[in-house]
C-alpha cells in the first residue's frame, strides 16, 4: 500500500486551489540499475479528483512527473468544509485515494 | 503535407516580441527564482505525516509506540527537543543526536535491535522509519532557535572533538569540511556553501536538515546528511550515530546557537 | 496504433478495479497511450488530438529560467481562452516528450501546476488543444544546471 | 595533580559507537587529552567502504596533520614549518616524462568538468575527474562553476602564454604543471586538492588540464 498524499485545499474569493503531493518513485524505464539493467517504467498515469463527490479533476501523467509528485489546480466555486479527495492509479494498477476538506 | 512544418517559425517573433531590454538575470537569481518556485509543495511533507503516523503506532517486537521516548526533555515530549539535540542522555551515558536516540528508543520501548538499525543503510528498512520520525520531530520545532547546551563536560568535551573533526583533512584530495564550509560567501558549482564554523543564520546549514534532496527524491536526516559530506571528502565511510558524526553535530549545532530551525528543508 | 479492442478491454478493468474499490469513475475512457510515447513535441500532439500548431500569447507557460536540478523542475499552463479541451505540458529534448495531458472542465480554472524531469537543458512547451483542433502554444526555454559536488 | 581520566567503552545499546566517559574532572580535558581522544574517536567512528580505506583518514600525511591542526586553532602554519611542507610537496612532483607538458584542451575540459572518483561508491577503474569547476570559474560559458579558489578564465592569456612552445612560455608551463600535480609545493595549506601527487589524475589527465590552461586556443583563454 502506497504511502498516504498531502493535499491542502485553501479557499480564496470564489476559488479554491488544491495542493496535492504524492507518494510515487515515478521510474521513468530509462534508468539502469547498478548491474545495467534497465529498471521498468512504473509511475502514476492517471490522477482524478472531486469536490463533494462530483468529478472535476481528469489528468493523465507520463513517465516525466517527478518523483513524489506535485500537482495543483484551482476549482471554481468550491468553499470552506467541501471534501475534496485525490485517486492516483499507476501502471502497474497500485491506487490511492485521500481526502481533505477545504479551508 | 506536413502540418508541423511551420513549428519552429515564430520562434525570432517571440524573441523579438518580447519586453524591451530586460535585464539579463544572473545566474544565481535565476536559482533563487527556481528554489522560489519549489518553496510551496515541499516533499518533505509525505515524510513528517509517515514520521507521526510511526511515532504513534504500536510497533516492533513489543508492539509498543515511541510516545514515551525521551528526546531529552522527558518521556513524550518532542516540542523543541530537536532545537537542543546532541545533547548528553544520563540513561545511555552517552552524547546522542536526534537519529541515534530514536534507535534508542526503539531498542528499549519497542524491542528491536538497535545495532541491527545502525547496520542497515540508509533508505532501507528501519533506516528509512528513522528518517522519517526525525523528519518529523524535527518539524514540531520549526521556528525555533537552536540552543544546545554545554552545562556537560561530554557536551563540552564533543564540541571540542567536534572542532576538530571539521578541521581534519584527509582522504585522497586532502579536504576537511572547513575547505567548503570555512569561508564566507563561497560556492560550489552554483550553491552556496554556509560557513559552518560559526552560525551561519537562520535556516542554513545545521538549521535546515532534515532536508528533501529534489535531485535524488530522498528525504536525508543529519545522519545521512554528514555521511555523504565525507564520502565527496573521500573519507572513508563513518558508522551510522557513531561518535565522530555526534561530535561533529554537536560542534555544528552549538555554533548555530540561536539560528532559527527551518527543518525540514527542500534541498538541491 | 492501440487497437479498438485493446482500449475497451483496459477500460473496463480500470472501471472494474475503481468499481471493485469504490473510487470515483474516470471520465474518460481510454488514455492517450500513443501521445505518451510519442518521442517529439509534434508527435505527441499530434496524438493527442492537436491538428493546426498555432503559436498563442493567450497559453501561459510558467517555468524557472534555470532549474537547480533537472529532476524537479516546476511547471505550468495557464489559460483564459474559452473552449479549452486540453492541456498539455512537454520537454523536447526528454526521451518522451510529453509530461501531463489535463483534461478542462467546467468545474476547474485552466491553470495546472506540476513539477517534471528534465535530462538537459530544453525548450519547454504548453500546448491548449481547443475543441475545433487548434493546438495553441506557448515555449520557454529552461537551462538545466549541474549542480553540487557532481558526484 | 589528580588525572583526567578518558577512556572509551563499547555502547552497552550501539555495538559500533563508543562512549566517553570522563570521571573527576573540574577543569575538563588538556589539549592533548582532546588532541588524543579525537584520534581514538576517528579510528572507532571511520571503516573501510569499498575503495575509501580507512587508512585516508587514520595515517595521513605530515601535511595534512600540520595543516588541520593550525586550521583548528584559527592560525597560519609558522613560516619554517610552511616552507619545509612547500619544499617537501616540491620534490615530489613529477615531471612529464617526455618534457611533454601540454595535452588536449578537450579531454582538459571534460577532466575539469568530472568531479567523479575515489568516493566510496566509485570504481577503482574507472577514470577520475578533475573536480575543476567546483572550485573555478574557467571556461566563461560554463555558468556552473564554484568560487572556493580563483577564477581561472584566461588563466593563459593573462599570463602571456601566446604560444606554448616558445621558450618565453616554459616558466608558465612548469609552474601549471607543478601546481596542478602538487599544490602544497606552493602553498602548504592550499585548499587546493594535489592532483598527481595523490593519484587523483594520471600524468596524461594533468597534460590535458594544463593544456585547457594554457593552450591559447583553448575556451579557457578566450
Amino acid at each position: 500500500m502506497a504511502d498516504p498524499m498531502r493535499i491542502r485545499a485553501q479557499a480564496a474569493g470564489d476559488k479554491t486551489t488544491v495542493r496535492v503531493l504524492m507518494s510515487h518513485e515515478m521510474e521513468t524505464g530509462q534508468r539502469k540499475d547498478a548491474a545495467g539493467k534497465t529498471v521498468p517504467a512504473w509511475h502514476i498515469q492517471e490522477v482524478t479528483a472531486t469536490h463533494n463527490g462530483k468529478q472535476v479533476l481528469s489528468a493523465e501523467w507520463g513517465t516525466a512527473v517527478s518523483k513524489n509528485p506535485f500537482m495543483q489546480f484551482v476549482i471554481k466555486g468550491a468553499k470552506a468544509g467541501d471534501k475534496i479527495a485525490v485517486t492516483w492509479k499507476d501502471n502497474k494498477g497500485d491506487m490511492r485515494t485521500d481526502e481533505a476538506t477545504v479551508t | 503535407m506536413n502540418i508541423f512544418a511551420n513549428w519552429a517559425v515564430p520562434l525570432a517573433l517571440t524573441l523579438l516580441s518580447a519586453l524591451p531590454v530586460v535585464a539579463q538575470k544572473t545566474a544565481s537569481q535565476g536559482i533563487d527564482e527556481y528554489r522560489a518556485m519549489l518553496a510551496d509543495g515541499n516533499p518533505a511533507e509525505l515524510f513528517e505525516a509517515k514520521g507521526e503516523d510511526l511515532w504513534k503506532k504500536a510497533r516492533g517486537p513489543k508492539n509498543a509506540s515511541l510516545e514515551k521516548c525521551d528526546l531529552g526533555k522527558g518521556p513524550g515530549v518532542f516540542k523543541g527537543a530537536f532545537v537542543e539535540l546532541p545533547r548528553y542522555f544520563a540513561d545511555t551515558q552517552r552524547m546522542q543526536d536526534l537519529e541515534s536516540r530514536l534507535v534508542t528508543c526503539m531498542e528499549a520501548l519497542q524491542g528491536w535491535d538497535g545495532a541491527e538499525i545502525a547496520k542497515t543503510p540508509f533508505g532501507q528498512g528501519e533506516q528509512n522509519n528513522v528518517t522519517a520520525l526525525a523528519t518529523w520531530i524535527a518539524s514540531e520545532s520549526k521556528g525555533q532557535r537552536f540552543n544546545l547546551s554545554q552545562n556537560h563536560l561530554q557536551e563540552k568535551t564533543f564540541y571540542e572533538v567536534g572542532k576538530r573533526l571539521f578541521y581534519q583533512r584527509g582522504g585522497t584530495h586532502d579536504f576537511s569540511c572547513a575547505s567548503c564550509h570555512g569561508e564566507e560567501g563561497k560556492r560550489i558549482r552554483l550553491q552556496d556553501l554556509p560557513l559552518l564554523s560559526k552560525s551561519p543564520g537562520d535556516g542554513v546549514g545545521f538549521a535546515a536538515w532534515p532536508a528533501y534532496r529534489v535531485s535524488n527524491g530522498q528525504m536525508w536526516g543529519m545522519q545521512l546528511r554528514l555521511n555523504d559530506c565525507y564520502r565527496q571528502q573521500r573519507f572513508p565511510y563513518p558508522g551510522f550515530g557513531s561518535d565522530a558524526t555526534i561530535a561533529l553535530s554537536t560542534y555544528l549545532g552549538v555554533n548555530a546557537k540561536g539560528a532559527v530551525s527551518v527543518a525540514p528543508a527542500l534541498k538541491r | 496504433m492501440q487497437s479498438r479492442r485493446e482500449t475497451l478491454q483496459h477500460s473496463v478493468a480500470v472501471a472494474g478495479l475503481l468499481a471493485s474499490a469504490g473510487f470515483p469513475q474516470f471520465v474518460h475512457a481510454a488514455l492517450n497511450k500513443n501521445a505518451f510515447e510519442a518521442k517529439s513535441v509534434q508527435d505527441a500532439v499530434k496524438a493527442a488530438g492537436g491538428a493546426s500548431l498555432i503559436e498563442s500569447k493567450d497559453v501561459t507557460l510558467t517555468a524557472p529560467d534555470i532549474a537547480e536540478n533537472g529532476a524537479v523542475v516546476p511547471m505550468g499552463i495557464s489559460t483564459g481562452l474559452p473552449g479549452v479541451k486540453h492541456l498539455l505540458l512537454l520537454v523536447e529534448k526528454n526521451p518522451l516528450a510529453l509530461v501531463a495531458i489535463f483534461q478542462s472542465s467546467e468545474a476547474l480554472e485552466n491553470n495546472f501546476l506540476t513539477r517534471a524531469k528534465m535530462g538537459q537543458t530544453s525548450d519547454v512547451y504548453a500546448v491548449a488543444i481547443m475543441a475545433d483542433g487548434k493546438a495553441l502554444w506557448a515555449k520557454k526555454e529552461v537551462k538545466v544546471t549541474l549542480g553540487g559536488c557532481g558526484g | 595533580m589528580k588525572k583526567n581520566t578518558l577512556y572509551l567503552a563499547a555502547s552497552a545499546t550501539l555495538g559500533l559507537m563508543v562512549s566517553l566517559l570522563l570521571a573527576g574532572c573540574a577543569s575538563g580535558p588538556t589539549v592533548a587529552e582532546l588532541d588524543a581522544l579525537t584520534d581514538r574517536i576517528v579510528k572507532a567512528s571511520f571503516r573501510t567502504q569499498g575503495i575509501a580505506n580507512v587508512e585516508r583518514v587514520t595515517a595521513t600525511d605530515e601535511t595534512n596533520r600540520a595543516c588541520s591542526e593550525a586550521d583548528a586553532i584559527g592560525k597560519r602554519l609558522d613560516e619554517k614549518t610552511a616552507k619545509a611542507i612547500e619544499e617537501a610537496n616540491f620534490k615530489s612532483i613529477r615531471w612529464p616524462a617526455d618534457g611533454k607538458f601540454v595535452g588536449d584542451w578537450r579531454q582538459g575540459e571534460a577532466i575539469a568538468q568530472n568531479g567523479r572518483g575515489l568516493t566510496w561508491t566509485d570504481d577503482a577503474k574507472m577514470a577520475n575527474g578533475g573536480n575543476c569547476y567546483n572550485c573555478h570559474q574557467m571556461d566563461k560559458k560554463e555558468i556552473s562553476y564554484g568560487t572556493i579558489g580563483p577564477s581561472l578564465y584566461n588563466f593563459g592569456k593573462l599570463r602571456g602564454v601566446t604560444d606554448v612552445n616558445s621558450p618565453e612560455a616554459k616558466a608558465m608551463l612548469e609552474y601549471t604543471w607543478g601546481k596542478v600535480w602538487n599544490a602544497k609545493a606552493y602553498n602548504a595549506c592550499s585548499n587546493m586538492p594535489r592532483a598527481g601527487h595523490m593519484g587523483i589524475l594520471t600524468e596524461a589527465q594533468v597534460r590535458h588540464v594544463v593544456g585547457l590552461l594554457l593552450d591559447p586556443q583553448s575556451p579557457v583563454n578566450q
